[in-house]
């Protein structure tokens, strides 16, 4: 595809993933969505900017603020959205809903809702390629939050140790829910932490989705090669709650204003536009090609059936259960 | 995860002068605030307990009346904050370490069964550990498999340690300052679907005792035992059995460890007949202990076998049908005393 | 804090030409051996399996004979390592993950209980996790209230793992690979006193059954129900009562989680009396739970209420006479069935 | 004293600590001293450099390894070999044994059996001198290998955000039981790695009890100044096996034999003798000093009772069992 093609994908992508959670704000609202939800708006550009980097063969592992991730990697929407309320025919069978999203055929390795619990995962999954001498990458996702944890340590010295072939993707969105970077870590110059274990570090702006993309290619490219491990901090922000819960007593309005000033899809689009690469009617192509598939991914949630209560057992191991 | 359902400061309708009404998580706050404002060695710490107000709002509020030294927001370190809270209690300090939920305290456990629960009998009687961790726990939120565990259970098979189930909302207030004067560590779980419950407290109300179970409904048939959130359940069934001509007596456990047999045993033997009520699975259940000492205790006393209703033995599900499913139901401790009173034949 | 009792390579004096005599340590050493020159796939991981030879020296030669990239010694992370054998499972490898001891398994609880116990469910049934950990478990060797615990039950109670106890040269060797056929999460349990223990063991022996406790010795008064380390107490006391007239059946639990209710209801059905023997402390053991299946089995056919004979609720001290006293013995668990036979009036 | 009394007391709190190891480990044969017993035999002058710098109010917090800290600490003698015994007149009561030294009056805070537990605890212990006031240390002594676990991430990054008066005392004796520091860390630097936590780290001879003495000087004035915790990574190298069942498969004994050139009590006291600050009398007198009390603490500990089983359960809990 061509430069201006594939731009306009990336665009598209992000405008995709966007409307598509404004619209699962709204269904939980409506209560068709449950439990916890965590909206990924803001910080598209890395979600759609990563997944540039990797193949069909390639692993993602991924938290509980996935949605970008799941839709960026190619899982069908429909299927998304049938999790996000919990039905039978979701990437999860409905068990999983918001937090837990997988996919097997494109090696989706979830949602997983334990900060900081994929990161070894993630490693593990990059040592059976290694050691089966495929020569793919797992991209690892992880907000700031995450890099407090022990495991964080753990991994990122196995990782380098072993030189594994994952990509260590630090969304630092500046907050741990309520909690600023400032108030979790001593350095917080997230690139320069993971330097110290050995492994190509780099900070870049998770707001430029052409940033993120070639920062990505970069990193794959050198892992696949048998470099080992990379880590990218993405600098990004997020415009909505940490949940539907939050009342956000820990950041002013104007802070958040401030930072929606650099919103990925805004910036990319105007680039666009700059570049006559795109118009008003490209981009309102785009919006009714994207609203018409969350339509049908919402229609086919609410036809979906759900999983019978006999059935609740099922999946806890996989002979007999227990 | 987290979910602020309220983050409003205590209401103080008076319903009569010597009575407040409140929510639990109120409830929780004015133990804690009441604590700080008594004894400087006490502080809180934790993630979000802060700036955020708390996941669940209990601290909110707190951070502008003590200030950050007292209240004192951590980073994602489950292990070390807890530890830390060791530590700060060796060091003369009273700390409230909140672990936000049960289930991140899987990452702290180290530092609670090797460390905390060992170190004063290790150290032949020298060092004593005044720590009390607060956590959430329990399911029927749909927060699906990795954030619904009951695991108080778990850290009630831990000899040097008192594990507290608040029920009630004196319990919520009155459990705290007994728990900070124990010279030991303590672990607090607060169900996660009670802080939104509402009730009356005598106005001046304070520390409760924390060894004894409390009998929450009188009656003749049965006893139903359970904690925590399975406590209005437990009595929602001793309701309905209440119609059937079934009269169920409701023991409230409140200490899960040490039990306190006396109580449950003395029940039995009124009753005749025992169900265990527990949220968390069914195998290795606390509901299993509560069973195997009313058959080392109560054996001939039994008209029938002591029954436990559990979770089903699966990772809590997220959709609301299937997770309703999976935990102890009125229904289903209706039918269990159905099946082994007479009067159902 | 590690042991190395004897690093020698398997003895292969055959005592029949059939049969072969080696310890409890060798058996182990055998079946990872065996397996890893089967199935390129599987591969051991952990702290000090390598150059090391193994903490109880269970892996020693394997890296002379595998390599480096086959038996991976590992930093100190259990969590991290713990995890990673998640993934290389889930990445098409057959990880065997060594934690070194039970007591260690406490910093990656998070990761069993949590991310391999959940991972199938939690997908729908898209991934499951062919992981096995192996772990020493329990006291007995004068290592102090840190290095003396008997977690397994805690691991009992949780939904998608299998837990296995081998008590016998046979299972030793069998249960590993049956570990490794599991398409889920297998926790084996390895009792530190029992991997110097010798036996028989038949030249061509394999994998065994990973789904059935068994009847080690046949009685008709009591059933004594034990699993691991206490395997050896319990035929001990049943040696004892056997002299005194009481015929005591011995039951050996092997898989702690699902516990095999057939084998044990039947033993009960036919004495009409148990005892179950585990090495935890009393409270929230796995013992519980066992009494209280019977208790939900047999009851009507119970003579007397189901017995325990647990550790004492102590962090297990470091003398070898407070230690013992702490343990069950033999004498406590044959008191206690004389007390609950005809026999011993 | 004057500096060459300091340094003939150094050298003695030195021999000291050799000869009641080497004692032990002859009672370990004699079934006297059971469990694990971990020799601190070449490490001596780390324990003895570093209590050089703290005063009886600071606190000390150790590993399973900690003969050595709770001796030069200044715990009497007669009460750790008690302790080794397992005798009720222990530091421990005897309910500790060789890994669970506790002293309540000198701040000794053991003695832990798990690999890097002890550190969240001395960052508590710092956390309550600072909040109520106290300029005092906490000295937390540790292995290479902790600074795999998670908890020394966490800890690390806790002690610099919260600016705790914390001395990490890291004794680098390149081994994990049988792991070699390089087959344990991506980055064998261990100051460099600390130092990403933003706090002050630096390597230090730890054969050479001056260095350490001066070292330890030196970080806890600058931590009493208010200056938050300091790393000291100290060099050092255990002579004997890790513990008494130790076959030591993984070194050559041609390592072993170069560093005991470098054993700290036989560089030191060369070094007097250069400086003719010390002779065979000297010497001598020392030996003979110590010879004694190992033999008073030995009778000391045959001599005591054992804690009678009927208190077993005491301590467990501070009030009625439960
Ligand atoms: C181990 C653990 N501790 C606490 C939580 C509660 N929690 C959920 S998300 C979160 C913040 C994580 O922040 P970050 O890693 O920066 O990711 P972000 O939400 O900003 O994308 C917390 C504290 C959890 N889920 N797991
Ligand atoms: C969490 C934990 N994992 C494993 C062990 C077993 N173990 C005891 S000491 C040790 C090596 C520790 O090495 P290091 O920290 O360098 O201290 P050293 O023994 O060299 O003084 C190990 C693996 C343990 N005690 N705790
Ligand atoms: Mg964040
Ligand atoms: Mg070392």
């Amino acid at each position: 595809m061509s430069a201006n093609e594939h731009d306009l994908a990336l665009l598209e992508a992000m405008i995709r993933i966007r409307r598509f959670e404004e619209r699962c704000a709204d269904l939980y609202k409506e209560e068709k969505i449950r439990g916890f939800l965590h909206l990924y708006i803001g910080e598209e550009a890395i979600a759609v900017g990563v997944m540039q980097a990797l193949t069909p063969a390639d692993a993602v592992v991924s938290t509980y603020r996935e949605h970008g991730h799941a839709l960026a990697r190619g899982i069908d929407m429909n299927r998304v959205m049938a999790e996000m309320y919990g039905k039978a025919t979701g990437t999860s069978g409905g068990r999983g809903g918001s937090m837990h999203l997988f996919d097997a055929p494109s090696r989706f390795y979830g949602g997983t809702a334990i900060v900081g619990e994929q990161l070894p995962m993630a490693a593990g999954l990059a040592l059976a390629d290694k050691m089966q001498g495929r020569p793919v990458v797992t991209a690892c996702f992880f907000g700031d939050g995450a890099v407090a944890e022990g495991e964080f340590h753990e991994t990122m010295n196995l990782a380098a140790l072993w030189r594994l072939p994952v990509l260590f993707c630090c969304e630092n969105n500046r907050y741990a829910m309520g909690t600023a970077i400032e108030r979790a870590q001593s350095e917080t110059d997230l690139a320069l932490k993971a330097a110290a274990y050995r492994m190509p570090a780099w900070p870049v702006d998770g707001m430029d989705v052409k940033a993120v993309d070639s920062a990505a290619r970069r990193a794959a490219e050198s892992i696949r090669a048998g470099e080992g491990p990379h880590f990218i901090e993405f600098r990004t922000y997020r415009f909505r709650a940490h949940s539907m819960f939050d009342p956000e007593l820990y950041r002013s309005k104007d802070e958040v204003e401030q930072w929606r000033r650099r919103d990925p899809i805004l910036l990319f689009s105007e680039r666009l536009r700059r570049e006559s690469a795109l118009d008003d009617t490209a981009l309102e192509a785009i919006e009714k090609r994207v609203a018409a598939e969350i339509e049908a991914a919402v229609a086919f949630a609410e036809a979906s059936e759900w999983e019978p209560v006999e059935s609740l057992t099922r999946h806890v191991t996989t002979l007999a259960a227990p | 995860m987290t979910a602020v359902e309220s983050a409003v400061t205590p209401r103080v309708e008076t319903a009569t002068p010597q009575v407040v009404a409140m929510t639990y998580r109120e409830a929780v706050r004015e133990a804690i605030r009441a604590a700080m404002r008594q004894d400087s060695r006490v502080f809180l710490m934790g993630e979000d307990v802060g700036r955020y107000g708390g996941t669940y709002a209990v601290s909110h509020g707190l951070l502008d009346e003590f200030g950050p030294e007292r209240v004192r927001d951590t980073p994602l370190s489950e292990s070390a904050f807890v530890g830390m809270g060791i530590g700060a209690a060796l060091g003369g300090m009273r700390p409230i370490v909140e672990v936000m939920t049960v289930n991140f305290s899987l990452l702290a456990a180290d530092q609670i069964v090797n460390g905390a629960a060992t170190m004063l009998h290790m150290s032949g009687g020298q060092f004593n550990v005044p720590l009390v961790i607060r956590m959430a726990t329990g399911a029927g939120r749909q927060l699906a498999a990795q954030h619904s565990h009951s695991l108080e259970g778990w850290y009630a098979h831990i000899p040097g340690i008192r594990v507290l189930a608040p029920a009630t909302i004196e319990d919520a207030r009155g459990m705290l300052p007994s728990a900070l004067d124990d010279p030991d560590p303590v672990l607090i779980f607060e169900h996660a679907t009670l802080y939104n419950i509402e009730g009356q407290l005598a106005a001046g109300a304070g520390a409760v005792p924390i060894d004894r179970a409390a009998v929450r409904r009188e009656g003749r048939d049965v006893s139903l035992i359970a904690y925590g959130g399975m406590l209005r359940t437990a009595i929602a069934a001793a309701e309905q059995l209440e119609a059937s001509g079934v009269s169920a007596e409701v023991i409230d456990l409140r200490v899960l460890r040490p039990l306190d047999d006396d109580t449950i045993l003395a029940s039995v033997r009124k009753t005749h007949r025992a169900v265990v009520i527990d949220e968390a699975w069914r195998s290795g259940s606390l509901a299993a202990e509560v069973s195997a000492r009313i058959m080392e205790g109560a054996f001939y006393e039994l008209d029938a076998p002591v029954a436990r209703v559990c979770a089903a033995e699966v990772p809590i599900p997220y959709p609301r049908h299937l997770e309703q499913y999976a935990l102890p139901r009125v229904e289903t401790i209706v039918e269990t005393v159905q099946r082994m009173t007479t009067h159902a034949g």
